[in-house]
């Protein structure tokens, strides 16, 4: 056990699993010598050579279209997308190719391979430095997405990630990166994906994040458990294929929930987990289920406290969905 | 000042336009050029081409009779298909756009397996999910079709230089057309293999339009061999009617690639005789080709003529290959015919490895759930 | 009135906008000479010239790259994507500028234009014919998306769209084409964006269309009326910002709603209704309201027919919800 | 066959990879090439550069104090920055780069503006909500600065394009660094300025380093002006650092664009002296510039060289120059701190030009709810 922050877990993670697998393979822009912008990959270059800790040009097109070519070609390879506002010029490979490519091959070709986001707001980056693109990424069928919210989960669904054969968005929240150490245990260990968790229980209300706004949940829920509200906080961990039946048999407990998440409200993931919860728990809803989320605005600089769902606003609908 | 008159004020890459050739009209061989292609390779390839046009033909009829949604051939363009991908080696790989089916046949894959992807039965391999003609050919080193344009160029980079890093001998060339040159990933594709020096061949099958733009129109380079000067990646023109020069020119690349010197960027000079494909009619947008000149140009009939000069074919032989190929078609669409559609479970399956249980889900509503009066 | 296919009113409605105002110009591939691969643009570059009805090379990167420009520089751009599996090598400039650039600007600068998309199944197009992408573009904070499902409106609507001061993404269903002929008035008329039709009015259940799902739509409901059931149908038009109003105040009569759309389900635009129904019309609801979608696959070629919710799935769901 | 040995096959772009100079580094002007700038267009320059440099060095400053949240400067890349705005005409249009905030306030933007903006207060004309240096001012024709790379390259190459549609005598240039050319809107950019002649200048300030890639790290291409060989652009190298040269080159390229002569790309060739940005130690990649040399070719020493030799300038105007900054500076950084924050309703507006309900209810729903504990 050592303590560790995110970036020290992934970094261990990707240094554990390079040890391990001599497939994988990382690359983006600024990961070699530099070690990231955010310093994840620091010291990978040394160990293991420029050959497999690849620096490469400003294209995220050419980065994620070759790191497909490579995973058709046998390597596990870890590209990262320097902030996930830049996501956008690769969307045509991960959204046309790398998602499809199992299918439309019937089962002949696959594309393993993890893609590291740093995503989310907190860091004061304004429009482009701050988004969380998962929906439309959810939206693809043949695509995962995960999104760690502390050093520990971050190291054990990397190496989860890195070993499930189909393609993964690892979404890294900025915000957590340097937030908070605890123990991470050295060597291996996974965590299973599609595996949400509950960090919390409660009897009164189910609330729903994941990444940086978990702890935001925990503080609310801390919050109105000086009204006698006992919220029950799940964190998701793999946003897709999501855990259904983990929220599900939550509020089939509680009769109510709350969901928080930073992207825009419009089509997000928590639209999909309200239509879920319609679906299979209907009928034990004594409050409309709710969305906390970002507005549906450009995510704004200054004012970006107003704009993330934080503890500030999580506590308000906690309240209301537990009173209705 | 005048910027004319500045040096680096005229565009560099004024090296030649000159267009590779070997064989003339007459199916004569230029010695300078002659890769000196055994005979046996030669008559593998004519065969290949004359398979594919046949091929061609008759499913474009199946298409306009309504018994198949959808066909694109490659009429005109068969020996910059055929006589490159007869110039890789067994361990490399094609990364192919939609017109290169035939690379995959040469390369053995079974008529009927093309087949049953035309008609998208149970026994596709991709299980019917695609159009017609996106085949995926693994065996054959030949990687899944897809019709975004360019995407396959990057990929087929990636391979490369997973390749490069394992330091196996693997060889890729990805086929695409003079439309595809103003794609993301042709730019992406050529600025990496450039920097990271992978072995991988940019086969650009310039075949003068891009559905109704002509080349001239795509780009105000000179010509697209040119575009590699942007890369560091030496470029060549060739003749892509021209069996003899194609195969030589793509072997030399080949060879290079294999022995570290990195990518290279063959133009295939040719034509695309035919509609873009069975949804296209060219009459909107082009005079037809002046038939003289076209039939002078076929790649079919300059390699037969060259052969015919080695006494290498005979028109028995012809007649045989023609009706061999016709039969061969008629027995494919008669199996493939009977086949039946993909199971409706199938639909849900090879989206992941194993299948989430929100896709148990749908699977189960979907296959118990009522059927479509629609037929497909 | 003169009778029009969806592709003769909307080749009148640019005809008449381009005599109208100089400012419009057309540009895309293939759109020009050929007149469009649907021939939706066809005889207007011999009208207007080849400065106004451009051929582009192969690049929608650089078709909306430039588009913004030129509406950055005055004009009114319309592109054209040729269709809309093909909009993905664009999505940065949609989503990272067209969408922000009044709002990064604080106004300074917009980009009034419409990207015209030809989207949906039906036509045996399979992965990269068929698909319908609409909800990254609603998820996507200052894009409009608008989806006729008839002749008549698609003229209405793309006059209200290329009048419109915002970006607009103007779907056009494949499927309805050439399917039906209408009455649509020669010269000038405008659909206001945002405002939903209820095209068929109903007490029992509330069932929410667009494009060329609408006609199943009708179908379904028609099919199930036999039965006793009657369906208030809404073709939404615009699909963001979308009419919520229009939509709660059915479903507050109805108390049942059954949403309908090609795309995938998961982050479609069938759960933000779903969770805005819950928002605004909880109390009222009588039964879970309920998506029938495109499946959470890939859009397959051979089965199409299974993968599209035609009135077949329709229908159950509509007795389902009315009968719960 | 030998590759090496075909035409064809040495890559073409074999043109001068000479650097256009005017000054060396004592300030002495090449009669060949100077463009021999009235001295108060030379002084308006300088005296822009300097004001460039200093307003840079407070900002780096007050970002370090916490005052402002990020700061990204052109420390070394002066000349090519003002030297080519300056040789713009006011009708002409820049679509800029992050680092080009020195032309806006060239052309006329106040720096109190400017200033705002680094503070994101409620007189910052984005309403703070973009970050600090996105600045946006159209009455200085200058477009609204965006963070991902490249994209104001189409949108430039776009709003020519319109200009000469509508018969409009107007240029854009954009500006963008060396990383840039590897994006897709570089490719797409010179491509359609090449197809459509477009009156549009490619500023590339090849500053040596996209972040921690270096400019030979990030393409194979011989110079980056080769570049233009792909698109059938005309491209020169300028000495970047040489607000003479870049001067005369741009203009000379404005003139043939007005002239329909369409596009030129002007690859400036100059050096990140400082940090990438505020967020940047850019000791963990590369050795600082030794610092003799980077004295020699620093683009204000040269051009005061040069002034100093036309007796154009003088110490006691340099010290009154510095000072006029430092104090203006002062005021406008005091009435920044001192503006409130954007108001929580602004966060709302101008999504679209009419407020719809989803975003009335949004707003609302804001405003009046709790307030966050924490600063803005
Ligand atoms: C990204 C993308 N945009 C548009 C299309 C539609 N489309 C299919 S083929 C084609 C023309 C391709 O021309 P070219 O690259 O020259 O290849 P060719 O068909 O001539 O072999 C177009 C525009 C597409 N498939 N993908
Ligand atoms: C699409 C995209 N990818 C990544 C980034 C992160 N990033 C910001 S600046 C930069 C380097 C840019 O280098 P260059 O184009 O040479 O400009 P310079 O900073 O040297 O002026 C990178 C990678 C970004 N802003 N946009
Ligand atoms: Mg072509
Ligand atoms: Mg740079």
């Amino acid at each position: 056990m050592t303590q560790m922050n995110m970036v020290s877990a992934i970094n261990d993670a990707l240094r554990f699993e390079m040890r391990n697998d001599d497939r994988v393979v990382l690359l983006g822009e600024d990961v070699g010598k530099l070690g990231g912008v955010f310093r994840v990959t620091a010291g990978l270059q040394k160990e293991f050579g420029e050959d497999r800790v690849i620096d490469t040009p400003l294209s995220e097109t050419g980065i994620i279209g070759t790191a497909i070519g490579m995973a058709l070609g046998g390597l596990r390879p870890v590209p990262e997308i320097q902030f996930g506002d830049f996501i956008y010029p690769a969307v045509d490979q991960l959204v046309s190719e790398a998602s499809k490519y199992r299918y439309r091959s019937g089962g002949e070709f696959t594309c393993p391979m993890v893609v590291r986001v740093p995503v989310g707001g907190g860091i004061k980056g304004g429009h482009y430095h701050s988004q969380s693109p998962e929906s439309m990424f959810i939206h693809t069928a043949g695509l995962k997405v995960v999104c760690p919210s502390n050093p520990f989960d971050a190291k054990g669904l990397l190496l989860a990630s890195i070993r499930d054969n189909d393609p993964v968005l690892f979404f890294e929240p900025k915000r957590v990166y340097r937030a908070l150490k605890m123990d991470v245990p050295e060597g291996e260990y996974t965590i299973e994906l599609s595996k949400a968790k509950v960090v919390r229980e409660g009897e009164h209300v189910t609330l729903v994040a994941w990444g940086a706004m978990l702890l935001e949940a925990i503080a609310a829920a801390e919050e109105v458990k000086e009204q006698g509200i006992e919220v029950e906080v799940i964190d998701l961990r793999t946003l897709w294929p999501v855990d259904t039946e983990t929220v599900v048999a939550s509020v089939k407990k509680t009769g109510r929930m709350v969901i928080v998440h930073e992207a825009a409200k419009a089509c997000g993931l928590g639209a999909e987990m309200v239509a879920q919860i319609c679906e299979h728990a209907f009928l034990h809803l004594q409050a409309p289920p709710r969305r906390v989320t970002g507005w549906d605005t450009p995510f704004p600089y200054t004012l970006e406290n107003e704009y993330l769902p934080l503890a500030h606003r999580i506590v308000p609908a906690l309240i209301e969905t537990a009173k209705f | 000042m005048n910027l004319e008159t500045k040096p680096g004020s005229i565009p560099p890459g004024t090296a030649s336009k000159k267009i590779v050739g070997v064989l003339d009209f007459d199916g004569r061989a230029d010695p300078e050029t002659d890769p000196k292609l055994d005979l046996a390779t030669a008559r593998r390839i004519y065969e290949a081409m004359l398979r594919t046009r046949a091929i061609d033909a008759r499913l474009m009829r199946l298409q306009r009779q309504g018994r198949i949604g959808f066909h694109v051939g490659c009429e005109g363009e068969e020996a910059a298909i055929l006589a490159s991908a007869a110039a890789m080696r067994d361990q490399d790989w094609l990364f192919p756009c939609y017109r290169e089916v035939g690379a995959a046949l040469y390369r053995g894959l079974s008529l009927q397996t093309y087949i049953d992807n035309m008609y998208g039965n149970a026994n596709d391999i991709p299980k019917g999910r695609q159009m017609p003609d996106h085949v995926t050919a693994r065996a054959q080193h030949f990687s899944s079709i897809t019709a975004p344009i360019g995407t396959q160029i990057t990929q087929a980079v990636g391979f490369a230089w997973a390749a490069k890093i394992r330091k196996q001998d693997v060889v890729t060339a990805t086929y695409f057309g003079d439309g595809a040159t103003s794609s993301n990933d042709f730019h992406a594709g050529m600025n990496f293999a450039g920097v990271y020096q992978t072995p991988t061949l940019f086969l650009l099958r310039n075949n003068g339009w891009a559905i109704s733009i002509s080349s001239e129109q795509q780009t105000h380079s000179r010509t697209y061999a040119d575009k590699g000067v942007a890369y560091g990646v030496p470029a060549i023109r060739v003749d892509g009617n021209d069996a003899l020069a194609v195969y030589g020119v793509t072997r030399a690349a080949v060879e290079r690639a294999s022995a570290g010197g990195g990518p290279t960027f063959i133009e295939l000079v040719t034509y695309r005789t035919g509609a873009h494909s069975s949804s296209d009619d060219p009459t909107a947008y082009r005079e037809t080709m002046e038939s003289e000149e076209a039939q002078k140009r076929d790649p079919l009939r300059r390699l037969r003529r060259y052969l015919d000069r080695q006494n290498a074919w005979s028109d028995a032989e012809q007649t045989a290959a023609e009706e061999k190929i016709t039969s061969e078609l008629s027995v494919c669409i008669e199996k493939a015919e009977a086949a039946p559609a993909p199971s409706i479970a199938s639909m849900f399956e090879e989206v992941f490895e194993d299948m989430p249980a929100h896709l148990v889900e749908q699977q189960a509503e979907c296959v118990n759930g009522p059927r479509t009066r629609k037929r497909h």
